[in-house]
């Protein structure tokens, strides 16, 4: 592989890593009010987050170009104040990737949040943990499954994600170019052999999460 | 450190719970049949329920009330609880479990120490263990030693040792005695076993049906249960229906069946009649061969009907106008050398013969 | 019989109007599949039952007649477009020739992919042309498509794009800024043939001739494209 | 709305729906072999179940397009034989719907899986159910949060699948054009108002399968 | 039906049951400490954990063999399970939970039948409930009605009763002793009650650590504990080290402290030297004031130490050259106005007397 794949693949590794991070603080405190707490347009709230997922990538990623271009209401004051652009840089990829990712972490840890036996975090409590130590020691290891479940969907699904990507962050070689779009490129070019290679990097690399992600797993059951 | 309970009322699908009551005891027995409503009121003491209605307090603090819409966080309660269904966490060491809600402050007493605890309920070896590698008994004794390290103000224990062998429960009773004792760390207790109740207990709340049948001192609620279904907690093994026939000097006449037995008036309602008669099988003494005298009110000429072996004793049901189920040691039904249909004696002192009025 | 008209996105418009013009007129029916034309290429090679292969560029074509899945014959190029330089309508940078892509008004420019899209390929050609894209290649911003590229412009992260004609008509927010002239862009044809292996080819051509006419050609200008007259040179 | 829209509505409702449904035959087995035995190769087929997800769904639409395209080695069956043609049509729909959504359902309901406990079947097995009976009866329904769950996500993906669908079925107005197809085209032609209001559709048509499946779960919890 | 239970091995982390038994009774206790291995064996024998090595034989019908690589697949061996967890199915409602495994067969008998295990249990109000809506006894109830329901062929029952009042217990107890009389429906029954043990089992099986310590009859266990560990698990309240100073005529004289005593041989082995003296509490006899002739061969002089209040009972601890307890019925004990430091005489038989060898 050439100098410039190998940049794509990193940076594809590596931005996908990160937002599967990144959306952890929203997705898991989203994901915890949707499963314990009642109140009303919680379906509303739950389809709207999901709504990435059921929109077409393209028109997903024209909404967030305009929010976040620098005329957008966000992207606007992002530039004005903080100086920051975000679509057409590394930061768009990011945007993208993680907005189309959501969903799939949400409706995951959801479940697993719901699965969580009330009974041991109340006895949790009467052992004298707080709200937060509950939620961190007892909820969440016992969710831990399928968040990780999340986890891998919404990498899996950063690694694939095209149509919002090449909308917020084009297609910039050296850039914002992931092994995505660089496949789309040679898909469309007709140029199979070259997309092969690249489709192999990306198993790899998806492989790579699932088996981690497993080990992980294990690991965590093994260590009591 | 005393626990008050007013106006409770609760409601759970077709059950309610509605009490008012307090205990200043060190350790009250919960007692109470199946689905009476006694680990409701231990998840509401513990704030794991909410109520209707309530007004809970722990010596000078309220902990629950919904009229002044008080509710003290479960966290902040310092209530030690070992539920009914154990709740260990799974995904935690045994370890990891009791040190959970460790403080350092009870260490600093050899009695709630870590190492004091696991040495009593021989926990020691299961330490690195996971909470699913562990038998029954073990998980019991696991949520036991949680509970205790956390250095509650105050205890709920739901059946705690009903799992364990009886060596581990002689271990663990005395141990619970002494917490009582030195720490002043009241407790509400949960169990079936009478011999539990009456090695820890000093005070006693029956629950039947969501409603409190009794309370009192242990002694007092064993030996004077308020009314049938109390007696029922407590193999009182003859109860028939009687009706008083004359009331002198304390002392009222019962016949019952074709015979007439003396017992002490007691707290009967004025003017009762028809009564139950309870008398509890330890409470009769048999003598063969021809009367004597005694200081028992009661003499009742008597037939044997049946000679049960049970454990290390004899159950002799007897008839005397009625039928009456006697228990003796394996060692006095030997010396009798009783066989069916042997003529005997049976003596009952009068206090020991309990009235619980009944509606004709 | 149904006529499948597999047909570059940007002439979605213009073609649904002559079909239902044609249909009036005749017993066929046009059925069309409509998307990048790199995306049809691919699916005739792969053997989509297609009739008809309208193509936003030659290349897409030459690479099916290459491999003979179209009927060299039957393929024409009767429309063409042309590209121009596109800014954001308010306080968009003021861009009066092609040359002030180069200076520091323009820090962004987006293009198509200039690969793979033929807008994007045009575009390149006519920079390269003009030896302005080795001094732009580095502000390029590579869209999927035209719109991509008038969506950046929109959000105001480039200064300006470079769509077809037809395209800039799209979008309110963005204006022309400046047209290229005709001679010196590249060719910009819109190729059509019968694709080889038809099982209505009469009606096929029959269509093809149709969108040759004057009448389909008037719907075309209408939309924006420049018609060619027959036997105007290849 | 259109006629044409209306049956564009339509048809994506009932194809998503209908992949949704589709998948489960395959989908349920995998992901309980993922979940309950262990055999060599696991995280290997893990990981191919969710390349549709990894890899840019154009790309996947092209290998589906290959497989079964009349000229494919499948399609190529399944039309000399059985005069069945999928490529183009609505079965075209279907399969890349269902292709797209398999790795969402397979991974939610593994989880779902292992999360049920094993003491519970065993038990089963003590009162005389047989291996199907067990699974029809304990360890599927208690898994159906979690199944439930993947087949929401199946269906939003189905909702909102764009490349792999124009790869595979085309474009084709009143045959194959889907919402997601439809509000594509019409962003591209800067038809915004048209495009928002079939987004709108969308958001209706996945809060009802949110709605529905929320109504769903609680009802079969109230029922005994 | 009997169960033999051949070279069984097993192993789960630090722990290992190995085992060689055959059951021919109709309902065996299976009895041990806390963490013996007894849930494990009732798993091994429903076909819910594979052994190292086992073979398992039920009638004529071979369960498990893993020499042959026989096994039965669990749903085809007939076996009703109340597990020590019940594992009620969550996702049903009680009445699902009770149809899961009902059998028509088995309502061909009232006793079996659907509305009379109901009656029996006390259910058919919970009928329509989710099991979360149970109560801990309510949920017990449910398992073994399921279980009953499957018209079993053995059943296993892992501490079936312990969550349950006094008077359930006393219902269910006689139901499950016809069943055994009228289905010859065989039971493994694992229980730290010796009371439930003495009620239903005919035979015993002691579990220590894995091992079995002790087979027999339930009154040959409870009678003749066959080590220390074993008799620790019933109460024998007085366990002394002594030494055999004489064998004559099938009788020892031991020396305890400084007092002598006779007792049976037994089946001792020879030469045997250094023994524990057990003495049951309930065996003893107090005798006050002046000896009188008894048949009894131990007439010890005492000193009364203390005297307990044990519920219905009197502890009394004598010491008469070692320390010995006793148990007296309430009644006894008052008719011998029993103090601390009253003298009496202590009787015990010498077949009552049980003699345990130790290595000096
Ligand atoms: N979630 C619920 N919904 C409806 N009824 C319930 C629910 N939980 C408990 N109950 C009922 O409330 C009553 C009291 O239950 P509780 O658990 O307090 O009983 P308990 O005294 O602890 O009984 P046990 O000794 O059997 O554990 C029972 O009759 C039970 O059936
Ligand atoms: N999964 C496991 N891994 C390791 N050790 C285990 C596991 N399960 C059980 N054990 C150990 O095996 C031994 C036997 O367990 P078992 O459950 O059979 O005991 P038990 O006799 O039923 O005890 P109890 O009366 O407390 O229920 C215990 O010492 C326990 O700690
Ligand atoms: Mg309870
Ligand atoms: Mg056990």
């Amino acid at each position: 592989m050439t100098a410039q794949e190998w940049q794509i693949v990193w940076f594809t590794a590596w931005v996908a890593a990160l937002s599967s991070l990144a959306i952890l603080p929203v997705g898991l405190p989203a994901a915890w009010l949707l499963a314990r707490r009642d109140w009303p347009g919680k379906s509303l709230v739950e389809t709207l987050i999901s709504l990435p997922l059921v929109l077409p990538p393209v028109a997903t990623g024209l909404i967030l170009l305009k929010l976040f271009g620098r005329r957008g209401a966000i992207g606007g004051f992002l530039h004005d104040r903080l100086d920051l652009d975000v679509v057409f840089t590394w930061r768009g990829v990011l945007l993208a990737l993680s907005v189309m990712s959501l969903p799939l972490l949400v409706r995951s840890a959801r479940v697993a949040f719901e699965e969580v036996d009330p009974r041991l975090e109340q006895i949790a409590r009467t052992l004298g943990a707080g709200n937060l130590r509950v939620f961190c020691t007892i909820t969440l290891p016992l969710a831990s499954r399928g968040i990780v479940g999340g986890m891998i969907l919404a990498f899996a699904r950063a690694l694939g994600e095209f149509g919002a990507t090449i909308m917020v962050a084009g297609n910039i070689p050296g850039k914002t170019s992931t092994l995505s779009l660089a496949i789309y490129q040679n898909v469309q070019l007709g140029q199979d052999a070259h997309a092969f290679r690249l489709l192999g990097v990306s198993v790899a690399l998806a492989f790579m999460a699932v088996w981690g992600s497993e080990l992980l797993l294990r690991k965590a059951r093994r260590k009591p | 450190m005393s626990l008050l309970l007013r106006h409770i009322r609760l409601s759970l699908g077709g059950f309610s719970l509605e009490m008012d009551a307090e205990f200043h005891g060190r350790i009250t027995a919960v007692f109470g049949p199946s689905g009476a409503g006694k680990t409701s009121l231990l998840d509401l003491v513990a704030g794991l329920r909410r109520a209707q209605s309530a007004f809970i307090q722990l010596g000078d603090q309220v902990l629950t009330d919904t009229v002044q819409g008080v509710s003290v966080a479960t966290r902040h309660r310092g209530i030690g609880y070992v539920p009914q269904d154990l709740a260990l966490f799974p995904h935690l060491s045994v370890r990891e479990n009791l040190r959970y809600g460790c403080k350092s402050g009870g260490a600093t007493s050899p009695l709630f120490g870590f190492e004091r605890i696991l040495e009593i309920l021989e926990i020691q070896p299961l330490l690195p263990r996971g909470v699913t590698e562990l038998s029954g008994g073990e998980k019991q004794r696991v949520a036991l030693a949680r509970a205790l390290l956390a250095s509650p103000r105050l205890l709920l224990l739901d059946e705690p040792l009903s799992s364990l062998d009886l060596n581990l429960r002689r271990r663990i009773l005395p141990y619970l005695a002494r917490i009582r004792d030195e720490f002043h760390l009241p407790m509400l207790y949960v169990t079936h076993d009478r011999f539990e109740t009456l090695a820890l207990a000093d005070e006693m709340v029956v629950l039947i049906d969501g409603r409190v049948a009794q309370t009192g001192t242990v002694q007092e609620v064993f030996s004077r249960p308020a009314n049938l279904a109390v007696a029922g907690l407590f193999t009182v093994e003859t109860v028939q229906p009687g009706r008083i026939v004359k009331t002198a000097d304390d002392l009222v006449t019962v016949a019952v069946g074709s015979a007439l037995l003396t017992a002490v008036e007691g707290n009967l309602p004025a003017n009762t009649r028809e009564v139950y008669v309870c008398i509890r099988a330890e409470d009769v003494i048999l003598l063969k061969g021809g009367d004597s005298p005694s200081s028992a009110r009661n003499h009742l000429a008597a037939t044997v009907r049946s000679v049960t072996r049970e454990g290390p004793f004899l159950r002799v049901e007897v008839s005397c106008g009625f039928t009456l189920t006697v228990l003796l040691t394996r060692q006095a039904g030997e010396e009798l050398a009783l066989e069916t249909g042997d003529r005997v004696v049976a003596l009952v002192k009068a206090p020991q013969i309990h009235l619980i009025p009944r509606s004709a | 019989a149904e006529v499948t008209v597999f047909a570059a996105a940007s002439l979605t418009e213009s073609l649904n109007e002559i079909a239902a013009a044609y249909e009036t007129q005749s017993t066929d029916r046009i059925t069309f599949n409509f998307g990048a034309s790199s995306t049809l290429a691919r699916q005739i090679e792969e053997g989509a039952p297609a009739d008809i292969f309208f193509s936003a560029d030659e290349a897409k074509m030459d690479r099916l007649e290459g491999k003979g899945l179209i009927l060299k014959e039957t393929r024409k190029s009767f429309l063409s477009n042309s590209l121009v330089i596109v800014v954001a309508a308010d306080g968009g940078a003021m861009i009066e020739s092609p040359k002030d892509l180069v200076t520091d008004k323009v820090k962004r420019l987006a293009l198509a992919e200039p690969n793979s899209v033929p807008a994007g390929i045009y575009a390149r050609e006519y920079l390269e042309k003009q030896h302005l894209w080795s001094a732009v290649e580095a502000k390029v911003v590579p869209t999927e498509n035209v719109r991509g590229a008038l969506a950046a412009v929109e959000a105001g992260n480039v200064e300006a794009g470079i769509v077809y004609k037809t395209d800039a008509a799209i979008s309110r927010k963005v204006k022309v800024a400046c047209q290229i002239p005709a001679r010196d862009t590249p060719d910009i044809r819109y190729p059509a043939a019968v694709v080889r292996g038809s099982k209505r080819l009469e009606a096929a051509k029959a269509f093809l001739e149709y969108l040759a006419t004057e009448e389909a050609g008037k719907v075309f200008e209408r939309h924006g494209f420049v018609v060619r007259k027959p036997g105007s040179p290849p």
